[in-house]
């Protein structure tokens, strides 16, 4: 079972991993910075949510579990919010 | 020597902390035109509390311990008060009550409002001053000193920029910048002390100190940030322009003891941390840029325009001679009493005078309606008795008979000679021949033949408050061996003392 | 090279790096991140000391690290005293300037 | 187990440096707040990792305390940003 | 041979480089983001340190509260155009003043290395207290700030009364009793109303968490103060809450709530327990609990005041 379960945080983590390496490479690569931003403002957050979802095994109660997935939803919540914020700041900006 | 337990008299430490602080936050909710009767009000009972201690402390002939919550250092903190906490205490009673005397028509509260800006504020910090000093004088605990010089920064930093204008907002920052420099420096020196000693209790400290590089490192950094607070000559730059621009009553306050404050834990550092510590070469550097302020501070008195900055720059050379007290006082020779003496004298001398002087360049600023001392021809024959103050307190400042202040330099003189370190005779000499020449230059005119027009008569109060604190400084250069005696209590290279 | 070590000599670069751009730069609100390095390498500082201390069960001394709870909250309660000072200083002159001679000196005499 | 974590730990951080690079060459001031906000979520992704695999305990309340404050510090840069820009009076 | 080394190398270098940028960075607005992700690579160290409880606090206060202080006073900066700051100093200086500081930063790591082997330590003591007459908390640093150096706990929180008062009193005499300026400006569009609506429940949900694990686990009053205070500060920013009048009476009680308490209890001590500020054995951690609840109050009303500065006049908004 713990064998299992290992793996699963293993596949998990170094997924999550992957994306936040990928979100990077992927932003040296676009030719505008902001765009590769952008690429890499979703990259990361699947790469968080990865990371967050390998480590639940391994949370010493229910309660740290939950914490875990918590901090997720609240780094989705003002990423996407913090997005429209940002382009709109943006589009006024860049006018 | 060194005892954590409570002593039976100890409760008195905690009640003169806890009396003004309970006046901070009383006033600060109540508001309005309350903080200042809170103010008057708390000022007599603080002032009784400090002469119980110093009674306690006579008494008993050794200090009086309180281990707050029950635990005893090196896991609880202990406040400890000696002869020179007890007499400090004292000083800071009888300074600040006259401060808050004095200030009671600048800032009174408006009628037909219930709270104003200048009143709330200068009230409040007025009593955190006096709290934060309280700590200090008592606080047996270097990180708790440091929460108390953090303290007393925050109180007199606003005081300096009471009024608005834009010199003063510079001013003041320039004070927080240069003193929280200050506290960081200090910290640094703190949390090296427990990560060589794990306690910050002092006598324990004192147990267990001993010369290694960490021990000179975390010394020497919390003197650097004491002495950027002290405002010792080169670190001075920020006290000219902070003191001249606050309130009078304000200036008198910062000049007379805040600075105290810091130069107060400078001594308990190598007095009382590190006595144990082979310390001629640092007592030598810091009395070499006591001499340096002594000079530099007179020459810059001499060339000011205006009274306040004259006054402010007499402080710089005044906290020079606080300086002399480690090259005089240093060991446990016959001489170090002499030149333990003169320092804590030179201390009291100067709170006194100066605070005299401030308050008497607030009454001549506010009667004549400015302060250049260009233009104060004749004005002697309208202010007599505010004339009569800066001229008693420039006899205690310059270190002629009879006054405090020349006990301190008389004092020592002697020890200069006793030690056979003559040389710092000369410091002491020429700065009250500077001394000299910067009064002269108020008096002169001041009592010359020309005429000069009051905007507004002499507060009577104010000027009575002043020339009292004048008569205190006198009055200590008639003080009797006991009270020298007095101040031995507790120290632990006393010579002659158990 | 332990964490503890490794994390002195952090401490230490900073406290130097802070102490550096508190003197040099001109500007107060500069001079205020400055102080901040310099008071963030001193609480490291502590958190060293509280790390090598680690006794009697604990992971480390709670004493230094209870102190510098106390600290970063007073460290920020002088940032906010430094901020509105700067804030008021610019909206009353117009300038953040420091420099004492351009405040002090009176109208018509040379002060020094 | 331990060194499976940190190697993703230290992947991570090397992806917040390049995104720290961002910031310092960045020109414009969205972008440097947006190379920050991404700073959060990487921080976050390897604090996790490394305190999970040293042992260090209600290390989950530390990532919840910065997940909030990076939101809380970008809602104030977007306010700056808008003042720098001439506050449009709704 | 373990990772771990070098890791802690690379995030040690990371530091390093960010506070030196910090310090050179030509612009003001790079400088002050850069202090933002410096404070989070802090709680990276704190974490390394083993010093979860300070990770938050510098986290929460180092950083994030302080953060968004600069970032604030640079956007009331900014909106003043004639700032005009001094010529840079000339290259001598800066030569000597960078060797005076590579000296002071060469002889405290040298310190850093030469402190004594074994170190000394409290923790024998604090664990000895805790297990005996110790109020009976599972922190360590909880017992530590609110019972063994409760003085400096109290007097921290007058050190914080006293630094509203001082940003109240740099406003103008008119301006006394109105509220301090509003964080925006303008009304805030849609998405932000949203995201704070949102994050303010959460986050207080989550300081008032911190706070009540503190007695036991990491955090406590300080930690979780700091996070309401940040999300009060999240809604007066979305202008859903305004900030209050400096005279409120509401206000002040709740700002000298948590010292006010701690000194009746402390008073109280001499009586009941035989010491000021000792805490009756047996109910020690309820008076504890109801202390930290009152300096909670405390902190969570002084943080906003000292980031929204003094109080403005009416036509100055």
């Amino acid at each position: 079972m713990t064998g299992l379960l290992d793996l699963f945080s293993i596949a998990a983590i170094g997924a999550g991993t992957f994306f936040f390496f990928a979100g990077t490479v992927g932003l040296l690569r676009f030719p505008d910075s902001l765009t590769g931003l952008h690429a890499l403002a979703k990259a990361d957050n699947l790469g968080l949510g990865l990371v967050v979802l390998g480590l639940i095994p391994r949370a010493d109660s229910a309660l740290s579990a939950l914490k875990l997935i918590v901090i997720w939803a609240l780094v989705l919540l003002s990423g996407a919010s913090t997005s429209q914020l940002i382009g709109r700041a943006l589009r006024r900006g860049r006018k | 020597m060194a005892e954590s337990g409570t002593t039976p008299d100890g409760y008195l430490l905690v009640l003169a902390i806890l009396l003004p602080l309970a006046g901070i936050l009383l006033s600060f909710l109540i508001g309005g035109r309350y903080a200042e009767r809170v103010t008057l009000c708390s000022t007599p009972f603080g002032f009784a509390l400090a002469c119980a201690i110093a009674f306690h402390v006579g008494q008993a002939g050794k200090p009086i311990v309180y281990a707050i919550g029950g635990l005893p250092p090196p896991l609880g903190i202990a406040l400890r008060a000696d002869g020179i906490s007890a007499v400090m205490l004292i000083a800071a009673a009888v300074i600040v009550t006259a401060a808050a005397f004095y200030a009671r028509a600048k800032f009174a509260t408006p009628d037909g409002v219930r709270e104003s800006r200048g009143a709330l504020t200068f009230w409040i910090m007025l009593q955190a001053i006096w709290t934060a000093l309280t700590i200090i004088f008592v606080g047996g605990d270097l990180f708790n000193l440091y929460v108390a010089l953090e303290l007393l920064t925050f109180a007199a930093v606003p005081l300096v920029c009471i009024d608005g204008r834009p010199e003063t907002l510079a001013a003041a920052l320039r004070y927080l910048l240069f003193a929280l420099f200050g506290s960081i420096s200090y910290l640094l020196g703190v949390v090296l002390f427990y990560g060589a000693y794990a306690t910050l209790d002092i006598p324990l400290l004192a147990q267990r100190v001993q010369a290694t590089p960490v021990v000179w490192t975390a010394a020497a950094l919390m003197t650097a940030g004491l002495l950027a607070k002290t405002a010792l000559f080169p670190l001075h730059l920020w006290l000219p322009p902070a003191h001249a621009n606050a309130p009078a009553a304000a200036s008198a306050v910062l000049s007379g003891l805040v600075v105290k404050g810091s130069f107060f834990l400078v001594l308990r550092l190598w007095f009382y941390v590190l006595p144990s510590l082979p310390t001629e070469n640092v007592a030598a550097v810091l009395g070499s840029l006591g001499s340096a302020a002594i000079i530099m501070g007179s020459i810059m008195a001499l060339r000011q325009a205006r009274l306040k900055l004259l006054i402010a720059y007499s402080t710089v050379a005044q906290i020079g001679y606080l300086f002399l007290v480690f090259p005089l006082a240093a060991g446990t020779h016959t001489w170090s009493t002499i030149g333990w003496s003169a320092g804590l004298m030179q201390v009291l001398a100067h709170a006194f005078a100066k605070a005299a002087m401030f308050f008497s360049a607030g009454v001549l600023a506010e009667a004549l309606g400015h302060d250049q001392i260009a233009k104060l021809g004749g004005a002697a024959h309208v202010l007599p008795l505010t004339f009569l103050t800066i001229a008693l307190g420039g006899l205690s400042l310059m270190g002629l008979p009879p006054s405090g202040g020349f006990s301190a330099k008389w004092l020592m003189l002697q020890a200069s000679i006793a030690s056979g370190q003559w040389f710092w005779t000369l410091p002491v000499l020429g700065g009250g021949l500077l001394a000299a020449g910067y009064v002269y230059r108020i008096l002169a005119p001041a009592l010359s033949d020309g005429q000069v027009t009051l905007e507004l008569p002499p507060k009577r109060s104010q000027e009575v408050i002043a020339f009292a604190l004048t008569m205190v400084a006198l009055a200590l250069g008639f003080a009797p061996q006991t009270f020298f005696d007095f101040l031995e209590i507790g120290r632990p290279m006393a010579a002659g003392l158990p | 090279m332990t964490p503890s070590v490794l994390a002195g000599l952090v401490g230490a670069a900073l406290v130097g790096l802070g102490l550096y751009g508190l003197i040099i730069h001109p500007h107060p609100l500069r001079k205020l991140l400055a102080f901040n390095l310099i008071g963030s390498g001193v609480f490291l500082v502590f958190g060293i000391i509280a790390r090598r201390g680690a006794a009697a069960g604990f992971a480390f001394d709670p004493v230094p690290q209870a102190l510098v709870i106390t600290g970063i909250v007073v460290a920020f309660a002088a940032s906010a005293v430094a901020v509105a000072l700067i804030l008021r200083l610019a909206a009353v002159a117009g300038s953040v300037t420091l420099d004492p001679e351009a405040w002090t000196r009176p109208k018509g005499e040379d002060a020094r | 187990m331990s060194e499976l974590l940190f190697a993703a730990a230290s992947l991570i951080v090397l992806t917040v440096a390049v995104g720290l690079v961002r910031i310092f060459r960045g020109s414009d001031d969205v972008e440097r707040l947006m190379a920050v906000q991404l700073l959060g979520t990487g921080g976050i992704a390897a604090l996790l990792l490394v305190a999970y695999a040293t042992n260090v305990p209600g290390v989950e309340d530390v990532a919840l305390g910065l997940a909030l404050l990076a939101a809380f510090a970008t809602i104030a840069f977007i306010n700056l940003i808008d003042a720098e820009q001439g506050d449009i009076e709704a | 041979m373990s990772l771990l080394p070098y890791f802690d190398v690379g995030l040690a270098l990371l530091i390093v480089g960010v506070a030196v940028w910090i310090i050179a960075a030509r612009d003001l607005f790079a400088s002050v983001v850069s202090y933002v992700a410096y404070g989070l690579l802090l709680a990276f160290v704190w974490i390394r340190l083993y010093a979860p409880d300070v990770a938050l606090t510098e986290a929460a206060v180092g950083g994030g509260v302080t953060g968004v202080l600069l970032i604030t006073a640079g956007k009331r900066l900014g909106a003043l155009k004639s700032i005009a700051p001094e010529a840079q100093p000339g290259l001598g200086f800066k030569l000597r003043i960078g060797v005076l500081a590579a000296l002071v930063a060469a002889a405290l790591g040298a310190v850093m290395i030469m402190l004594p082997d074994p170190p000394p330590s409290l923790a024998p003591q604090a664990a000895a207290a805790a297990a005996g007459a110790g109020a009976g908390l599972g922190n360590p640093i909880t017992a530590v700030l609110i019972s063994y150096r409760s003085f400096d706990t109290m007097l921290e929180k007058i050190v914080l009364i006293l630094a509203v008062l001082a940003v109240w009193s740099v406003g103008s005499d008119k301006a006394w009793g109105n509220t301090p300026a509003p964080f925006r400006q303008s009304k805030p569009y849609a998405p932000m109303v949203f995201l704070a609506q949102m994050l303010a429940p959460i986050g207080a949900l989550i300081g008032l968490h911190i706070f009540w694990v503190g007695a036991d686990a990491p955090g406590g009053a300080f930690q979780g103060g700091a996070l309401l205070a940040a999300m009060w500060m999240v809604a007066m920013m979305a202008r859903l809450v305004e900030p209050p009048r400096v005279d409120a009476r509401w206000l002040r009680l709740a700002l000298i709530a948590g010292p006010a308490v701690f000194l009746i209890v402390g008073l109280a001590g001499e009586f009941v327990a035989g010491a000021f500020f000792a805490y009756p054995p047996g109910i020690a951690k309820p008076i504890i609990l109801i202390i930290e609840a009152f300096m909670l109050l405390s902190i969570t009303a002084s943080l906003p005041m000292l980031v929204a500065g003094p109080p403005i006049e009416r036509s100055e908004k």
